[in-house]
């Protein structure tokens, strides 16, 4: 194994986590936030693909995709929290989940209804084709662009948690609500905007992941999955975690692909066995 | 002498940098109300939950009869004699009266039963309702707990904590909450209680612990700064100083 | 919720509501189900996954189905016995297919089942149908369904299978010393396509420089490339298929793969070629069943087209949806040829039948009931070259229907 | 959602109801195997009857853990999906007797329910529900990977059963009635043993965690050890009905073991009523019953179902069987 092979095998393995780390982002800000856990995550994560792809081809342009899809999902998701999932706080912790999978059927049937239940196609931005040879390896631009814009909202995101006001009222929402009501902060719209921000990021997952895999109505399954697995790596709850265990989830699938290629699904789930038997509050949470 | 019910050595309790608890031994003998106050963030629940197994002490020793209760898993607690009621209610909500209690009954006697029918446990049902009587409401029997009304279920949280008829009984605030009526009644109770068994009482209430209590024990920062009867207590420059503050009667 | 409770409402019921609301709740439950009245029409019931990846593959196969039913019921159906088509939904799940093969057979009465896409499928109603002795004509590319162990007399397997894909598709495009890499898909389908190719590869002497077995339906691909790229094949072999087969090629493209080598995949499917730009799949080369493009040499398929176009607005048949109409129309003329729906003299017809109904002549082998056929070779044209949104891939072979292509019955485990 | 009660004087036959709550409650275990009995004639199909058999075993299995202990898994497709492959491979590869076959899957749902459990009852609340999707993920790949045993993503087949001899009988298993009638006598050993279950006093310790974990374990409960071993007996409950579907397709579909079946699960069981005993098996029929009309209207049924799931969690929390048994039967 030349190192050529290596460093190219770790670039897509990074790639990979960029996007593991977007979508377990959404799933640990809502839940760390408000308690709630998405089932709906890796659909509307699939419904974010669609948006891009359905705003870049009215559009005529990826980069408008890119930024009205997550934004408009985003908003779609606050209908949600303000419809459907505000009615169940103060019930069993239980129920949000429950109703977000029953949402997931209606997400994923209603894209069936709209786009047919086959993949549409998201060509790469013209401007993002091909491979670049950076001496060491040939990596794909689009991938590179993915880490470099994933990396870029990460510190976007850090920022206006740890240094704004809005980041200190949702940090202090989440650990006591109660004394956040009490000290009037209308605490129901901090939730409807952290709701918003969870889902506007499993969209922009669907939008980057769009033009790499095929747009179609189950490819959120499996995201759902992944995101649990990164989240339940990272600590549930923990932005940190998130952002770590995605990109290691990302390494270590891409080198299980190097070699024995067929375990590297499995070894997703074998990880996290191992995480939860040593520290069942995964590497960065709280002892729940 | 008979040797003591409860012994606590050089107790101690820290919470990252923050010391709950310091240094603090005593003995408790049996059959004797011990009341333990201290301004709010003494160290009194602290102090509970240690000696109830919630807690593990950070440093010292907690010695139940003689034996050291360290390692001693939370729920072996009742078991071994020591049972305890909360100071926020907490109670089976949408159990009934009678099940709440007989539930907690059963915990001593068959936990993994899963053949003969409960209802063969005539004897546990006896236990239940006989705890019921002792704290007046065996007539709420078949109510759903969360009915109840605030007092009652603070009556209910005791009635769970004394079916398995414990040596040492932890009571956190018993009247936390209730008006003189009700405090009265729930006095009248623990007076019974306190003729059968040792009881560990934390409370605000003085003239209540005043009333109530063979011995007093005052906590502050987590320092054990007074033991004694409630004379001495009253008299005690020192507790005066920091908890009754400059007024000379009584609370 | 779980915290609710049985009796948190005191609301008071008198007897009487309590009578009425358990009656409508029993007459609810007693709902008359008419069963079928079993008259005299042949019924054939046809299990495809309308829900699911596959639904538009399904829909087209129904609407072959039905071109098929009708085509033989205008000409008087089968001794004037009319012939019924009963679609079902399997939801491309072996357990659900299960379940309506038993509805279609104990509740439907059906003389014949046909269908199915997916190998786990056609192997479930297979199981259903062999114990039960109901002909089953099965249009799911497959190797499995070909070997002793799954063999039943009643089942007859209408659709290619790996072996003979790939024989076809190696035999056009390797040369004596082509450098070959694989990217397989690590189940029973991708490592019968990778078994079909070593075996093509072997005869003409080709080289396998590296296999890469991914995860089954996994999404991102992009592990594998690196990989793939240092091997520097000629060809490029991705043995899976569905939506595996779009999201690797596509990806393989994207990290210029492309550029060295050629892509060749053992089945290019119609509808993963439309679910992914021209510019992705232009070169690349598949082995195929059906093409409507047929219709330029072949009557047969001339007429199958104009038939399916009259019937359903303009539109063209697929590569799936023509499995369809070649799955009914064979067990229907064996029908006709057997006079009626006896099982046994069907199977006979079947076995000695010769059709050609839309892609040449064709017949079932007798030792495993395959149907040998022509496999055609395509090559996904490039934009500029289509005359037309359904004018995908140009014809650059068509193997005429041979048993050599096939295992031999000993190599399946028949006794010979 | 507590219901405000109405202060309504308690009337002389407000006591009737109680007294046929009473009644249902005892007599659940009979009462259910009544309508077991007349089940097969009211439905479309006999293959649709036995369906809604197993999966209400599964169910009422499940509940155990759900409705009763609190603990919301995510990954009961696990026990399902292993009981039905270890009975397929036992009669299929080792030409093992059925009923012995049907043995070996119930143990194995409960040895892999005892491993599975005894990890995801370390952690709590919304973790054990994502711990157990993923823990039951590694079994379904797993299972895709170990293709000589479980014939990978084709399922497993080869192990249909013609005949069987049920206490001395010889009876023709493929006959739909026949199936039906011997397959409820598992159902209702299972209903049974659920119910007793839950009679004991071990069923009183678990619905004192669901109420509340820290109560119970002051009063003197391992609350951990308990949630294993009700984690356990659900999960070889729902191995059970695993069996029974092996026995009744004859094929035992790799999907069987996905999370989407684990969902399936837990949508029978909340729709048909999480808190009452027989609800999960209402629960069973009428989201079978949906699927096989609505499929025949459209192909896009699934959007209803989700529809109807959704706006049962938001109202009617405690499910079709739950709230009539609290409205009507108080």
């Amino acid at each position: 194994m030349d190192t050529e092979l290596i460093l190219m095998q770790l670039f897509s393995g990074v790639a990979l986590g960029a996007i593991l780390v977007i979508t377990a982002l959404g799933l640990s800000i809502i839940f760390g936030m408000m308690g709630v856990v998405n089932f709906a995550h890796g659909a509307l994560f699939m419904v974010g693909a669609y948006a891009g792809l359905w705003v870049a081809s009215l559009t005529g342009s990826f980069w408008w995709g890119l930024l009205v899809a997550p934004i408009m999902i985003g908003v779609f998701g606050m209908l949600i929290e303000f419809v459907l999932i505000r009615r169940l706080y103060g019930r069993s912790i239980d129920d949000p989940l429950l109703l977000t999978f029953g949402l997931s059927y209606v997400l994923v049937e209603g894209v069936r209804i709209v786009f047919g239940s086959d993949g549409i196609p998201f060509p790469t931005p013209s401007l993002l084709t091909g491979v670049v040879d950076l001496g060491v390896g040939f990596f794909p631009i689009y991938r590179i662009f993915v880490v470099a814009l994933v990396f870029a909202i990460v510190v976007l995101l850090w920022l206006g948690l740890e240094k704004t006001k809005f980041g200190l009222i949702v940090r202090a929402g989440s650990r006591d609500p109660m004394m956040m009501r009490v000290l009037g902060v209308d605490i129901s719209k901090v939730w409807l905007a952290v709701f918003g921000l969870g889902v506007g990021l499993a969209a922009l997952g669907g939008v980057l992941a769009g033009p790499m895999r095929s747009v179609n109505p189950e490819m959120g399954a499996l995201v759902l999955a992944e995101a649990f697995v990164v989240t339940v790596i990272g600590g549930l709850g923990s932005l940190v975690g998130a952002i770590i265990a995605g990109l290691l989830v990302g390494v270590v699938i891409s080198m299980t692909a190097l070699f024995a290629p067929e375990m590297a699904t499995i070894v997703m789930f074998a990880l996290m066995a191992i995480v939860l038997l040593i520290r069942p509050q995964g590497l960065f949470g709280k002892l729940a | 002498m008979s040797a003591p019910l409860l012994a606590v050595e050089n107790v101690g309790m820290k919470f990252g940098g923050f010391i709950a608890l310091q240094g603090v031994t005593t003995e408790f003998r049996p059959g004797r109300v011990t009341s333990i106050i201290g301004p709010n963030g003494a160290g009194k629940s602290t102090f509970f939950n240690v000696l109830s197994g919630v807690l593990s002490p950070s440093t010292g020793t907690v010695r139940f009869k003689g034996d050291d209760l360290k390692g001693t898993r939370q729920h072996e607690f009742v078991h071994r004699g020591i049972a305890r009621s909360y100071q926020i209610t907490n109670i089976f909500p949408d159990l009934s009266v009678h099940e709440n209690v007989r539930v907690a009954a059963q915990a001593g006697r068959s936990r993994y039963n899963i053949w003969t029918n409960r209802k063969k446990f005539d004897e546990l049902d006896a236990r239940a309702d006989k705890a019921l009587e002792s704290v007046g409401l065996i007539a709420k029997r078949n109510e759903t707990a969360k009915f109840l009304a605030h007092g009652q279920q603070r009556a209910l949280e005791i009635a769970i904590a004394l079916i398995s008829d414990p040596e040492l009984l932890l009571l956190d605030e018993p009247t936390a909450g209730m008006g003189p009526e009700e405090t009265k009644e729930m006095v009248a109770l623990l007076e019974k209680l306190a003729a059968e068994r040792t009881i560990l009482l934390v409370e605000h209430k003085m003239k209540m612990i005043l009333g109530l209590s063979d011995r007093i024990l005052v906590l502050h920062h987590g320092q054990l700064i007074a033991d004694g009867t409630p004379h001495e207590i009253q008299t005690d420059p020192e507790v005066r100083r920091v908890y009754l503050g400059q007024n000379h009667g009584y609370a | 919720m779980t915290k609710d409770n049985r009796n948190s409402n005191r609301f008071n019921i008198s007897r009487r509501h309590m009578l009425a609301a358990l009656g409508t709740g029993v007459g609810v439950m007693a709902m008359p189900w008419i069963a079928r009245a079993a008259d005299d029409n042949i019924r054939i019931g046809f299990p495809t996954p309308l829900t699911g990846p596959f639904a538009a593959e399904a829909k087209d196969q129904v609407k072959s189905a039905e071109l098929a039913v009708k085509q033989v019921n205008d000409k008087g159906g089968i001794n004037g016995r009319k012939v019924e088509l009963l679609v079902r939904d399997d939801k491309l799940n072996g357990g659900e297919a299960a379940t309506r093969t038993l509805e279609l057979i104990e509740k439907d009465k059906v003389h014949a089942i046909v269908g199915s896409l997916s190998s786990a499928v056609q192997l479930a109603v297979n199981e259903v149908t062999r114990a039960r002795g109901v002909l089953y004509v099965s249009i799911s590319q497959s190797d499995t369904i070909n070997e002793v162990k799954d063999f039943s007399k009643y089942t007859f397997h209408e659709a290619l299978n790996p072996t003979m894909t790939t024989a076809a598709v190696a035999r056009y495009a390797f040369k004596k010393g082509t450098k070959v890499a694989h990217l397989v898909a690590d189940y029973a389908y991708g490592h019968e396509m990778l078994r079909g190719f070593k075996r093509a590869q072997a005869a003409i002497g080709a080289e396998t420089v590296g296999e890469i077995m991914h995860p089954f339906g996994a999404a991102d691909y992009s592990t594998f490339m690196p990989r793939l790229r240092s091997m520097r094949p000629d060809i490029l072999c991705i043995s899976n298929f569905g939506r595996d087969q779009a999201n690797s090629i596509k990806q393989a493209v994207d990290f210029g793969l492309k550029q060295s080598s050629k892509i060749v995949v053992p089945v290019l499917l119609h509808n993963q070629r439309l679910a992914v730009t021209p510019e992705v799949f232009e070169g690349v080369v598949g082995g195929s069943n059906y093409y409507w493009g047929l219709e330029g040499t072949l009557p047969s398929a001339k007429a199958f087209n104009d038939a399916y176009r009259a019937a359903n607005g303009g539109a063209i048949p697929t590569d799936y949806g023509a499995y369809g109409y070649t799955g009914v129309m064979s067990l229907l003329q064996a029908m006709q040829a057997a006079g009626g729906t006896d099982t046994d003299k069907v199977i006979a017809a079947l076995e000695a039948l010769k059709y050609d109904v839309a892609k040449g002549p064709q017949y079932y082998r007798k030792c495993d009931h395959q149907s040998v056929q022509s496999v055609l070779v395509l090559e996904s044209k490039k934009k500029a070259d289509m005359k037309g949104d359904s004018d995908l891939f140009s014809i650059v072979a068509n193997e005429a229907p041979s048993e050599q292509v096939l295992r031999t019955c000993a190599e399946l485990g028949f006794p010979t | 959602m507590n219901v405000p009660s109405v202060a309504a004087p308690l009337a002389a036959d407000a006591r009737k109801p109680a007294r046929l709550k009473a009644m249902m409650t005892t007599y659940r275990v009979p009462l259910s195997i009544l309508a077991l009995c007349i089940l097969p004639w009211l439905l479309p199909s006999k293959a649709l009857a036995v369906n809604v058999l197993i999966y209400g075993v599964v169910c009422v299995g499940y509940n155990l853990l759900f409705g009763y202990t609190g603990l919301l898994s995510f990954g009961h497709a696990a026990f399902f999906g292993a009981g039905a492959y270890i009975t397929g491979i036992a009669i299929g590869q080792f030409g093992v007797s059925w009923y012995l076959a049907v043995l070996m899957g119930v143990t194995g749902g409960a040895v892999l329910a005892f491993i599975i459990g005894g990890m995801s009852t370390r952690t709590r609340g919304i973790y054990f529900s994502m711990v157990t999707l993923a823990l039951a993920q590694l079994v379904y790949y797993v299972a895709l990977q170990a293709s000589t045993w479980t014939g990978g993503e084709n399922g497993l087949r080869g192990f249909t059963v013609n005949r069987i001899n049920l206490f001395g009988f010889d009876i023709n298993f493929l006959d739909p009635v026949n199936k039906y009638y011997v397959l409820m006598v598992f159902a209702a050993a299972a209903l049974w043993l659920v119910s007793r279950i839950l009679n004991s006093p071990f069923g009183a310790a678990i619905e004192a965690i669901r109420e509340n974990e820290r109560r119970a374990r002051t009063c003197g409960y391992d609350v951990e050890r308990t949630k294993l071993l009700a984690f356990t007996l659900s999960g070889t409950i729902c191995a059970l009905g695993g069996t029974m579907s092996a026995l009744h397709l004859a094929f035992v579909p790799l999907e069987s073991l996905h999370y989407l079946t684990s969902g399936m699960i837990v949508m029978m069981t909340l729709l048909g009523g999480a808190s009452s005993f027989f609800g999960p098996f209402i629960g069973a029929l009428v989201f079978l019953l949906m699927e096989d009309v609505f499929s025949l209207w459209t192909s896009h049924w699934q959007i209803i179902v989700g529809s109807i799931f959704v706006l049962f969690v938001l109202f009617l929390p405690k499910g079709i069987w739950g709230t009539f048994l609290s409205r009507v039967v108080r």
